[in-house]
């Protein structure tokens, strides 16, 4: 089993997995605070906000990366920014990695939530606050819970763009084997030269096989959450 | 020195670079880090302060780009690598095609297309280019050509049949049993297929120059030539 | 309690002070009345602007311009820009839709207002709520497996245990069966009474006005029609026209004076005379309050002999109205109270009935409102 | 209509056949019973079952077992294999919450039935479903800014107007005040009466089901407790413990006698004797069916005189049974017809009442039980 | 303003919207279908089909664009039945790109779609049921109409995927100039050459434009949709 992959393709497998969960659990927060505000929000640039968000899927991943690589690289405004003030370096790193795929992934996860925020009974929420909950509490007790399966859903289509994003990634930060090499760059790095395809197969396939098994992980949690509600 | 050395290489350079590197480790017991990519990415990445400590171009006009720019260790750069440009068919079929002057590629294609890499961005595209405007099938055809997004991309279409012509490097072409080459455009007519290497400005890595003597050996040059590259500079002919 | 302090106090305090309009759509509510009852009904027919009304209060909705105030505590007003947000209200709502949370079970959703209530405020007794509400052996289901009214229950039960300070339902009692009502109406008296929570009722039931309603508000498309404390709200039926004819009657405060163990009888004293009514498990001297229907008095030129009805109270005609149909409404005066019967004009012809004419009232002993007959405490006297 | 042939097949046409098993959670439906009523009342207590048998009929849950039949028609037999679609049994049913369409506006809510009704088989009228309701000003509405009582009636109304072949209707009342209901309720009758479109109506108000239905089924955990004609199960407080003792009565039919005119009164001929009661706008001769509450009625040993009330109806005791607490329940042989009265045992005593005494029952025309005045119409007799 | 971008790039512009509609609305109804089958069918196989729409998200694009090569080129079995039965010809063709970019967006439609399937009140199609209308009917009046939301939403994230799809584009029927080289595919190629940023920019701000064009129209859909009935 191990010697079906070399060493360095179970680094790189290893390596997709990890910037895949981070770039997931680390745009949840973010991912829920977007879609609320815009879904919710009645402020000045909502909709500049909205495009913002939606610019990930618009534009080619190459584009993106550049972006990335402009505005984090180490001499970008933010990257700079981030390695003095912060020590945060992103750029050839597996950080960089996870905040490309964070981005790409960004719009699904926003929509998918905000799909569910959608369909929140607001009277439930009135309810909640004649009962004396705060807003804030309204928004964790009876708002988050509701919108489960829309993060669920956001969460998902996340990972598995993640697990498949290329582009931005190889643009951003580059394709260093044990630091930025993830799957997908390693199975285009396989298709790059003769004989390669047997490599790009295998990984494709491990790929699939993770996302297979988070797919079916997301459905069981949604099971889970509507068997109750919604029995 | 904690960290490897770092290669930024052209993607079309892996099989080769990957066993060159290999052996290097296994003589001097160090080891590289070799990403791969496209070169106009990587020689973004170094403008934008990637830890590259070497740059090894598929192209001479991204090695200028980063020259320019002040991001080669001035003196390092070397012309390692040469290639051939090939016209190539599907292995089955039967055309016959002479790359000389007053080429008709346009009836041989016969309402196919020619595959080929984007003529103003691939390096093969733009060789490719040259090569068929040299020989006069150039305005017959460009509408014609199925530019492709990389040159291996112009091989798969030729190999799968979506194509009945393609215009390719011969270090793919060789590689790839579904394919023919069909003929080999004469030198002088595209500019030389060079792959330039050299050391980064910012690099201080201390493997970096032996691992560039070793790429330039005679020791590397079997791995290039194996995978049909031509060895332009080696520290036996000097240069 | 600190029972004499309030005992003067109470009767002053306005316990609800509304002034407000507001527009939806078509429908203006317009809505001006004050009361000072402890259980405040909301009647009218469909579409009137009773949850409208009771949204305002609730703080569900910003009303166009107007003020409220609930207890002195001015919760809305426009012109001063006030509008206290609905969770700083202290106000537990039972929507006229359960509202229940689908993703928390029964006990989470009982639980939902203690979460956010002050410690030392949490006085309602869980085990006694849902006990009372028979949806104890339900306390582990999810609520959509929860039958109409079982739903209904749960969210009485949700708005009781958060403590309110102000008790809102919007036709909680509807779709519950008698036996079920009957087990809660004691346990609303005891909340309006002794509890100190104010409630605001919104129900299309007479019998359940007059069971539980110290005031009445009458609201009809979106405007108060009338107002005012239920016994002179319910003692007209030209108050009340929604309630028909049938539904009029007095409302009679009594003490209870003694029992008559072996028939199973309690004895009340009331200012018009003595009446008996089944056993009430009330001790001697408790005061009681009984609503006396107007169709249900028979009136008698002489003191009837040989009848099954035991209460048999003297009065004079003091007033004679007209009402639509063939009938009269009789009033009279027994003591110090005043009693409605409510006769054909046939029959008035036949026994000359007129004012200043003694007659004599007959009301069967179960022929007492039984919904009607409420435990007024102390503090309502 | 083909009115001979049917006056003779209805009253042995099965409407409803029921008998099946259902668990759902920790609830098992176990009911069997069968019905000839051509309005079926389903009675009982808060989650007895009610809309799960109501389901069951309708289609939308299919019972772990049993059979059901409506009107010959095998609906449901899971030994069988049958199991007809809710989509084909053209079935008009009005839920417990409304579930109107929130994407349609109320025309459009009120039409749906009609897009899958055969053109020849649309008779029921637009235009007098929607005044009948009052809800002929809401059509352009979306059914979100509607009021709790509005959505039931665009709920009700979109059953009717579906042309159904049975309409089954759970609480469709509950939240209507009682003007609205008394306007409902003789379309119910003329529905059921005319239209042949039996009914199940589940409710909770027993004035509502005496007013209403032809056969009560009585549901209690579960379980069938009682079923079979209305005027047998209300007649008695036994069958019905969930009324209360309060509700229990006699219904008799009558038929209209004469009209007297200058006091607003009609005279009504029944078995036991003539009753007066506030003028009745139907052709002398005309059927009607009245409830005699039990506690409504007053005995005396003589003829009474100078009193108010109309109505004396000589009788025999012809028997006397106990029931819980202070009362008992007597009951009269009047002429055909029996009566229930519900007096003191003090007052049996006194008045040494016993079976065989003659005596004279007492009832004040303004008395009888409005709602249960109900029309009813040639079939029916 | 016509000259602000060259004619070919105006072509690209044109073939970009071209293929981006009809990538949309051609995946529509199969994506309802799919979404409808996934969330409400109970059959074998059910799973599997799951993972096979989300193949193109966790997939590098350029392995979607080399397994179409496969299965609808002109040799592969897909196509090669297209071709002759039915005279489609995929390859080469903009058919072939609005092919790529309708599956890369497949995945984004179909759970957009499943996420609001999930909450319609399944009672509502059950009281459409009783008043007659056969369960096909209450699909379209009923739960068609309820799941509209999300029918927009998945269009919209398909419509950007679209307009931003390159890597299984170009590898599927490469980047021929007025037949399949859309927008990213021209932006790619000005980033491949030395001093191309402003060629790249110029195109990816029409994109956007686009784009924005394409939420605004969403929105205000979405918003008609939603004023209706969730007022
Ligand atoms: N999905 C379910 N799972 C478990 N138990 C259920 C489910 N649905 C209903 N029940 C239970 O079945 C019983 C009967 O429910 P049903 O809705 O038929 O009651 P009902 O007689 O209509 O009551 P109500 O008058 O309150 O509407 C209730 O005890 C209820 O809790
Ligand atoms: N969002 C809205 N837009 C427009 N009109 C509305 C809206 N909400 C309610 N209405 C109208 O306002 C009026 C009052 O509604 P409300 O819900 O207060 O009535 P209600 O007295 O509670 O009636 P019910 O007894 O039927 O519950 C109704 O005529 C209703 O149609
Ligand atoms: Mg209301
Ligand atoms: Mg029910």
């Amino acid at each position: 089993m191990t010697d079906w992959l070399s060493p360095e393709e179970w680094t790189a497998v290893r390596l997709s997995l990890k910037v895949a969960l981070v770039a997931t659990s680390a745009s949840l927060l973010p991912g829920i605070a977007m879609a609320y505000a815009l879904e919710r929000g009645r402020f000045w640039g909502r909709q500049a906000l909205d495009v913002l968000v939606h610019l990930p899927l618009v534009l080619p991943p190459v584009v993106v990366g550049y972006a990335l690589l402009l505005g984090f690289g180490r001499r970008g405004p933010m990257g700079s920014l981030l390695a003095e003030q912060f020590g945060v370096v992103l750029s050839f790193r597996w950080t960089g990695a996870a905040l490309a795929c964070a981005i790409m992934g960004f719009p699904l996860l926003v929509r998918a939530i905000r799909l569910s925020l959608e369909t929140v009974d607001r009277k439930l929420e009135d309810a909640a606050g004649t009962l004396g909950a705060h807003p804030a509490w309204v928004f964790f007790v009876v708002t988050l819970p509701l919108i489960l399966p829309g993060i669920i859903a956001g969460m998902v289509l996340s990972f598995a763009k993640a697990m498949g994003e290329f582009g931005a990634t190889i643009t951003f930060v580059s394709n260093i084997p044990g630091e930025t090499q993830t799957i997908p760059s390693a199975i285009y790095t396989f298709t790059q030269v003769p004989g390669g395809e047997g490599g790009a197969l295998r990984l494709a396939f491990v790929s699939v096989a993770i996302s297979i098994a988070a797919l079916w992980m997301s459905e069981w949690m949604a099971r889970r959450v509507r068997r109750r509600f919604l029995a | 020195q904690a960290r490897d050395v770092v290669v930024f290489a052209a993607a079309s350079l892996k099989n080769a670079l990957d066993d060159a590197a290999a052996a290097w480790s296994r003589e001097s017991g160090r080891k590289a880090v070799i990403s791969y990519a496209g070169s106009n990415v990587l020689a973004k990445q170094i403008e934008a302060g990637a830890p590259a400590d070497v740059f090894f171009s598929a192209d001479l006009d991204w090695m200028k780009y980063a020259i320019s720019r002040n991001l080669i260790r001035p003196g390092t750069r070397l012309d390692l690598l040469g290639n051939d440009l090939v016209l190539i068919a599907p292995k089955g079929s039967a055309v016959q095609v002479s790359l000389r002057p007053d080429l008709d590629l346009a009836s041989v294609l016969a309402g196919g297309r020619l595959a080929m890499g984007h003529v103003d961005a691939v390096p093969a595209g733009k060789y490719g280019k040259a090569g068929l405007e040299k020989l006069g099938a150039w305005n017959g055809i460009k509408d014609r050509i199925a530019q492709t997004e990389n040159v291996r991309a112009a091989l798969l279409l030729v190999s799968h049949g979506e194509a009945p012509l393609g215009i390719v490097y011969k270090t793919d072409a060789v590689s790839e049993p579904n394919v023919r080459i069909v003929g080999i455009f004469p030198e002088g007519t595209h500019p030389p297929i060079v792959y330039p290497v050299a050391i980064t400005q910012d690099s201080m890595h201390p493997d970096a120059a032996p691992l560039l003597e070793f790429l330039r050996s005679a020791k590397a040059r079997p791995f290039f030539e194996k995978q049909g590259f031509k060895v332009l500079n080696t520290a036996d002919s000097g240069s | 309690m600190d029972g004499t302090a309030r005992q003067t106090e109470v009767p002053r305090l306005m316990i609800l002070d509304v002034d407000l309009r507001h527009r939806q759509g078509a429908f203006t509510l317009d809505a001006r009345f004050q009361s000072e009852g402890r259980l405040t009904a909301l009647f009218g027919p469909s579409g009137s602007g009773k949850t409208t009304l009771v949204n305002a209060i609730g703080g569900l909705l910003r009303p166009t311009q107007g003020r409220i105030c609930v207890k002195e505590r001015v919760l809305v007003d426009t012109r001063q820009g006030i509008f206290v947000p609905k969770h700083r209200r202290r106000i537990g709502y039972v929507f006229q839709e359960a509202r229940l949370f689908p993703h928390l079970n029964v006990r989470q959703n009982l639980h939902f207002g203690r979460w956010f209530t002050p410690k030392r405020e949490r006085v309602a007794d869980f085990h006694a709520v849902t006990e009372l509400l028979g949806i104890a052996h339900l306390l582990d289901r999810w609520p959509s497996t929860l039958s109409g009214g079982e739903k209904q229950r749960v969210a009485i039960g949700r708005a009781l245990l958060s403590d309110p300070q102000l008790l809102l339902m919007d036709e909680p009692l509807a779709s519950l069966d008698e036996e079920r009502k009957a087990e809660i109406y004691p346990y609303i008296d005891r909340l309006r009474d002794e509890g100190d929570v104010p409630m605001v009722l919104v129900s299309h039931s007479v019998p359940e006005i007059a069971r539980l309603a110290t005031s009445i508000v009458v609201l009809n498309d979106g405007r108060v029609t009338a107002s005012g404390l239920a016994s002179d709200i319910l003692r007209h039926p030209r108050f009340f026209p929604q309630a028909g004819l049938v539904e009029a009657g007095a409302l009679v405060e009594a003490r209870v004076l003694r029992h008559e163990e072996a028939y199973g009888l309690t004895v009340l004293q009331a200012a018009a005379g003595t009446l008996t009514v089944s056993r009430l498990n009330l001790p001697v001297g408790a005061p009681v309050r009984m609503r006396l229907r107007a169709r249900d008095i028979i009136l008698s030129l002489a003191p009837p002999e040989g009848i099954s009805a035991l209460n048999v109270l003297p009065g004079t005609v003091v007033a004679i109205e007209e009402v639509e149909g063939s009938g009269v409404d009789v009033t009279l005066a027994c003591g110090s109270d005043s009693i409605v019967a409510s006769v054909t004009r046939k029959s008035m012809e036949r026994l000359g009935i007129k004012v200043g004419l003694p007659v004599q009232a007959i009301v069967k002993s179960v022929a007492f409102d039984r919904d009607a007959l409420g435990t007024v405490h102390a503090k309502n006297m």
